[in-house]
């Protein structure tokens, strides 16, 4: 059982809004984020623009793999960590580790499961005792999509092998057809599109951003400095506002900020569409009790029988505190 | 000691030992011996014992040995950790195997002739270096996603550690012995049966040892990034789910399996290098 | 290495018929440029069939080098050997090396049987040849252990043995007994006479005693402080068959103490010289 | 040539080389054998080039080694490249200089000293293969999310190599060398300076071969997991963005890396063993 | 090891009042069980202050392993070795070893420098000194060399010049001359004569050579085949100084004679013992 009552009627800050409120004094966090991807823009862009300066917040950034950041987080030596609630994520929460999803990293992406076509053909049965490949295994968010895709004729994810490949190898197995059907990552969607092998399916839930990946804070911006958690909050939304929204890559030159924050070209800005980014977007938390049923279902994934409560896993006062 | 000694003394150059007792001495320094290897070891498992217990270490994030050694014996009760233990032993073994043998053969090959070296030598130091997990696609496309990737992939590494070795202990072997063999016209597969083989021995399986712990290194780190099964696989998994009792549990797994297979290296060593006189030596009254 | 295969010219003669060694203006310096030592030679001389040459020169005049030459393990640097073999032997040509060069790894057996091995004759056979020369050195009971617990002499042996079990046509000995103690090295001398009488061995024995070269050789061969020349080649007067007696006779001490007046000149002190040899 | 020779036939020792043309022969060989080294690598390019240009491989996955190469320059203008080897090469030196420091210190002490080595061996063989990545945890925890967890990683990989190849160096000196210096009451320090360390010298060098290759691989292994700088991070993040010229040109850069660093250990190996006869000599005819 | 110190009771005389070395019940086995070698013993002896003791026996009597627990590198497996020190020398105990033990990554100058920079001798006093003995023993212009480019003699001479270096009290020598050739080996001789005779150092010489024993020792100690017992320990009847011309005489002749029956019947063929030392 989690350790901390839900904390979610506490005020998180005195004052709504995006506006910028400079804290007292110079404050430094660490930001981790897996890697420099596309659905981190607003992190990378706010500190760019200065705006984490205009909070009197300072950032550092580092790049560790999910759970390698996880005793960071636990221990305060790292204040914020963007990643998909994964497995790791829900048993460390049940081991009693004040952690939460504060705030939907965006909207809605461009991401796809895409199945081979001799297997498409034959609807998502055909999948049944076959292997498909993910970044993260059965115990990622993805597996929403595939469960989705897979009800469509009634199987269920257990029927279905689901294997772990590095982001990169990820398309050569699905073309090589090691897989029969797989999550693609931006960018490879590109280069499986192009061998003309498999086809995309649209299963992945709508606005499900915040199954796919949140900001996520431990005790330290939770519990004993809400404040700072507040201001790097503002920050992110605001660059959500004020640079990315609508189709912001038909803006050369936030195309080529971004290109500078991502330390990618603008080609390769440009080879994908716009993501949807939301400062006002709310958790979808049923999202989050399907992934927790999924898990179980699967077993061997969750360490814990009794299911957390929605509210031991998300604190939305952060985000309702915007709209203030 | 070393200074001048000044002032008359007497040094007595005597057995302390009765000689009947000897080999009772012997018996019971290598039980000693034995228990220190094991004392010391088991203080420091002690020490983080207690200071899970006793909050020093965070034992969330440092879980106490006794918790992993639970989950790890529940974990073979459950018949999970011995067939991830047969499955990356299978595939250390087999990697080592393949490794140390073409290893073993490309040294010799390399020490024995001054002309294969010069050629092979620079794109091998440079091969030697490629980060082996980064090709990991090329032994995908090759091998496909069975184990045999995993085993080319630690094939590999050990070879490049065998191949040094061999290679320089070869090209070491005191002159002497080679021409006492040359004296009888002695070339070829002979010359290798008689000098090079045993005289590069005793350093070929001292390359072996760390070889066998380099395979067991990369086999579990391939099975981090292929997963399915194995050490690796569980240590991986248990720790990008934050179990941290069964991580620990696979390290430790991890950390037994590669005192075995050193230790049998060890023992096959000395077997196969009878001649070697084994430091029972003190070296400069140390 | 510098070694080079000719069909003996159809002279239709015995092997016994063309010298075993002819060494013609043979020269060897190691390394190169100012570092360069001239070790031997210029050196032209010819070992008949069946002779026993004993070697004697100061310490550092090249005789190792010229054993080292002959049995093919350093090329020469001018000049050339020519080495005609009947091809009747287990094995041509056998060395026992000044710093013994047995095998660590091998066992006193294994080493005796090394020459016979390598040469096609194993099992029993070899067994039987090296267990002959272990008891004729007098170290039997030793068969089964490593080198490393032998003394210095009993590796020496060792090493004698490994030669002499190959019953080689010729048989190259870089101071062979100098690690034995005075009787061992008597009897070995008289063992080794007479392999060379009775089986027609050619033998080159390099030697520091001068009584030792003389009680053995057909002719002695006396170099010239590096580089090693040849400042002496006496005929031994002794005949044959020979026996370690001949040592008392008056002949005999005369001709030591030629010997001996003959080589304290070239007991000096030698600096390597600076540049290439000549 | 092993059989009995039958027939008569005659041997010759003769120089097939005029004297004073030995040193011209000698550097036409040297130059022969550098070009050898440099052909071998260059043909197997070459030949992956033309497979890529004529697409008998899927330059796709395996791009042209010419587009690598072009891109690698790109990246070396960007000032990108030389930025990530700096500090690649910063982690690995750094680590390799601590861990064969520790190494070497720990590997003489455990061989000069037959009580430590039996009290420390057991536990340092396990701890040898735990796997350093599945710890990554622990050294975060303690060194923080610089480049300290980076080198503490490098320099504990890189002090078991040299451990074991140095503590079995120096129990394998020859007992006579030890003996000579004994004989003078020589012990401890004197021991160590005179006769330890340079009998061990040449063996310790070759393992730090072995060892600084080590360190490379392990520093780009790590930045693969704690990103953001370095060759590593680089061929990581272009994989993952499907740069694959931009990842092959890390690779290579990598392999370069190792075959300077591993050449510079040889170089100062030769340089700090001036008495060591190296192989000019061919090896039973071959 | 076994050494242990203990000062030297005040009895207020000179050194040379104690016997300088005095062995008692002495015995080495090596090994244990069936494999066990009695190698040595029980050996008891008294080598007095400034004394030359030589040492004769059959190879693999146990001589060098005498040496060497003399020297304090194998520990006795029975009965004790007392060794009386003044404490005056640069080192107590130097040591030539049979197989030379020169470090081949050591020069020849940092070879014989080696007991005196241990000792606290340094810097030029080092180099002089080494540089005298170096050119004594005909090695001057090889300073710089490796012991690897040098002949087995020369080898040999290094290891002898290291040891004479340190002047030490007690000179441990095992087979010191037997690679050197005839001449230097006597021109050796007679300077080991001059610096026993005048420095007073108590020498311990281990040799095959019935004649150097003789010209060299003011005893000889004749030890029987393995293990190692004393046969006989003959007083040396010629007087000091002595030069090698002590050879010429007909008394010499006669003792060298003795000693040389006295050690034939020990030539035999020794196996080693089942079983631990009795
Ligand atoms: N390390 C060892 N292990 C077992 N036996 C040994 C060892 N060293 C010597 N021996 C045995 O001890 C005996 C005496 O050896 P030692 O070297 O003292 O003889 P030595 O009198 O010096 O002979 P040599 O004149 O041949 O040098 C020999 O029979 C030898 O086999
Ligand atoms: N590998 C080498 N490199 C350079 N010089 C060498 C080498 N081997 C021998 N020499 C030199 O060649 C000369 C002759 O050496 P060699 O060993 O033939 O002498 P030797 O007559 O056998 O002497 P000894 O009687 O002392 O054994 C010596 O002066 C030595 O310094
Ligand atoms: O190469 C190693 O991973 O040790
Ligand atoms: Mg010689
Ligand atoms: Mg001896």
């Amino acid at each position: 059982a989690p350790a901390s009552e839900p904390t979610s009627d506490t005020p998180a800050a005195q004052v709504g809004g995006l506006d910028p409120q400079p804290l007292a004094e110079r404050t430094t966090i660490t930001v981790n984020t897996a890697a420099r991807v596309e659905s981190f823009s607003p992190l990378f862009l706010a500190f760019d623009k200065g705006e984490f300066e205009k909070e009197n917040l300072d950032i550092q950034f580092t790049e560790l793999a999910g759970a390698d950041a996880l005793p960071g987080l636990g221990q305060n030596q790292i204040q914020v960590i963007a990643t998909p609630p994964s497995g790791a994520v829900f048993n460390a929460i049940s081991e009693g580790i004040d952690m939460r999803a504060v705030m939907p990293c965006y909207l809605e992406n461009e991401d796809r499961w895409w199945v081979r076509k001799e297997f498409a053909d034959k609807g998502a049965d055909a999948l049944k005792g076959q292997a498909v490949a993910n970044t993260t295994g059965p115990s990622g968010s993805s597996i929403l999509g595939l469960d989705t895709y897979l009800q469509e004729e009634g199987v269920e994810v257990k029927e279905v092998t689901v294997e772990r490949f590095p982001p990169a190898d990820v398309p050569q197995a699905l073309i090589q057809g090691a897989v029969a059907a797989a999550y693609v990552p931006e960018p490879g969607a590109r280069i499986v599109e192009e061998s003309g092998l498999a086809v995309a399916v649209d299963t992945m839930p709508k606005n499900g951003g915040s199954s796919q990946c949140t900001y996520l804070f431990g005790p330290d911006l939770l519990d004993e400095r809400p404040e700072v958690g507040q201001a790097f909050i503002r920050a992110v939304a605001r660059t959500m506002r004020d640079y990315l929204s609508g189709d912001y890559k038909s803006d050369p030159q936030t195309v080529k900020d971004l290109a500078a924050a991502l330390k990618r070209t603008e080609d390769e800005i440009k080879a994908t569409p716009s993501l949807t980014f939301d400062p006002e977007a709310a958790f979808d938390p049923g999202l989050y009790t399907r992934l927790q049923g999924l898990w179980m279902e699967i077993g061997g994934i969750l360490s814990y029988e009794e299911p957390l409560e929605v509210s031991d896993m998300i604190d939305e006062r952060f985000v309702d505190a915007l709209q203030n | 000691m070393t200074a001048t000694q000044t002032g008359a003394y007497t040094l007595i150059r005597k057995n302390r030992v009765p000689l009947e007792s000897r080999a009772a001495r012997h018996r019971r320094r290598r039980r000693f011996e034995i228990a220190l290897g094991i004392a010391v070891p088991a203080f420091l498992i002690g020490l983080w014992e207690v200071s899970a217990q006793l909050g020093w270490i965070n034992s969330q994030f440092f879980p106490a040995p006794s918790a992993s050694i639970i989950r790890g014996w529940e974990m073979v009760l459950e018949g999970r950790l011995t067939s991830d233990i047969a499955d990356t032993s299978y595939r250390v073994l087999l990697g080592f195997f393949i490794g140390s043998t073409i290893g073993f053969v490309g040294g010799v090959a390399m020490g024995m002739s001054r002309i294969i070296r010069k050629a092979l030598e620079p794109m091998l130091s440079a091969i030697y270096t490629v980060p082996k997990l980064a090709i990991l696609p090329i032994f995908l496309t090759i091998f496909g996603f069975s184990d045999a990737p995993i085993i080319a992939i630690v094939s590999v590494t050990v070879f490049f550690y065998v191949w040094i070795y061999t290679m320089e202990a070869v090209v070491a072997i005191p002159k002497g012995y080679i021409d006492a063999a040359s004296s009888f016209r002695v070339r070829g597969w002979a010359m290798f049966r008689h000098v090079i083989l045993p005289a590069s021995l005793p350093s070929v399986m001292v390359a072996l040892r760390i070889a066998v712990g380099v395979a067991l290194l990369v086999t579990i780190a391939s099975e981090f990034i292929v997963g399915g099964s194995g050490v690796g696989y569980l240590i991986f998994n248990a720790r990008s789910l934050f179990r941290l009792e069964e991580a620990y549990a696979g390290i430790v797994t991890a950390a037994l399996l590669g005192v075995v297979m050193q230790g049998l290296i060890t023992v096959i060593g000395h077997r196969v290098t009878p001649w070697v006189v084994r430091g029972d030596a003190k070296i400069g009254g140390l | 290495m510098s070694e080079q295969l000719t069909a003996a010219p159809a002279e239709g003669g015995a092997a016994g018929s063309r010298p075993k060694i002819e060494i013609t203006d043979l020269s060897l310096t190691f390394g190169s440029g100012p570092s360069a030592v001239h070790a031997l030679g210029p050196l032209s001389l010819t070992v008949g069939d069946g002779e026993f040459l004993s070697v004697v020169g100061p310490s550092g005049c090249g005789k190792s080098t010229l054993t080292k030459i002959i049995a093919g393990l350093i090329e020469p640097t001018g000049g050339e050997v020519k080495i005609n073999l009947a091809g009747t032997s287990i094995a041509p040509i056998a060395t026992v090396f000044q710093d013994y060069g047995i095998f660590p790894w091998k066992t006193v057996l294994s080493n005796v049987e090394f020459g016979l091995t390598v040469n096609g004759i194993t099992g029993s056979e070899a067994t039987d040849r090296a267990e002959m020369w272990i008891k004729k050195l007098g170290l039997a009971g030793f068969e089964k252990r490593y080198p490393s617990s032998l003394s210095g002499g009993m590796q020496q042996r060792v090493s004698i043995a490994r030669a002499l079990a190959v019953d080689p046509e010729i048989l190259l000995m870089d101071e062979p007994f100098a690690s034995l103690d005075a009787q061992l090295r008597e009897i070995l001398q008289e063992e080794l006479i007479r392999l060379h009488e009775t089986a027609g061995r050619t033998v080159l024995f390099v030697t520091h005693s001068l009584e030792e070269a003389l009680v053995l050789g057909d002719r002695v061969l006396v170099l010239t402080a590096r580089p090693g020349n040849l400042l002496d080649l006496k005929t031994v007067p002794f005949g044959r068959p020979r026996t370690a007696g001949v040592r008392e006779s008056a002949e005999f001490g005369a001709m030591r103490l030629a010997l001996w007046e003959h080589l304290r000149d070239q007991v000096q002190i030698g600096a390597p010289e600076a540049g290439a040899a000549k």
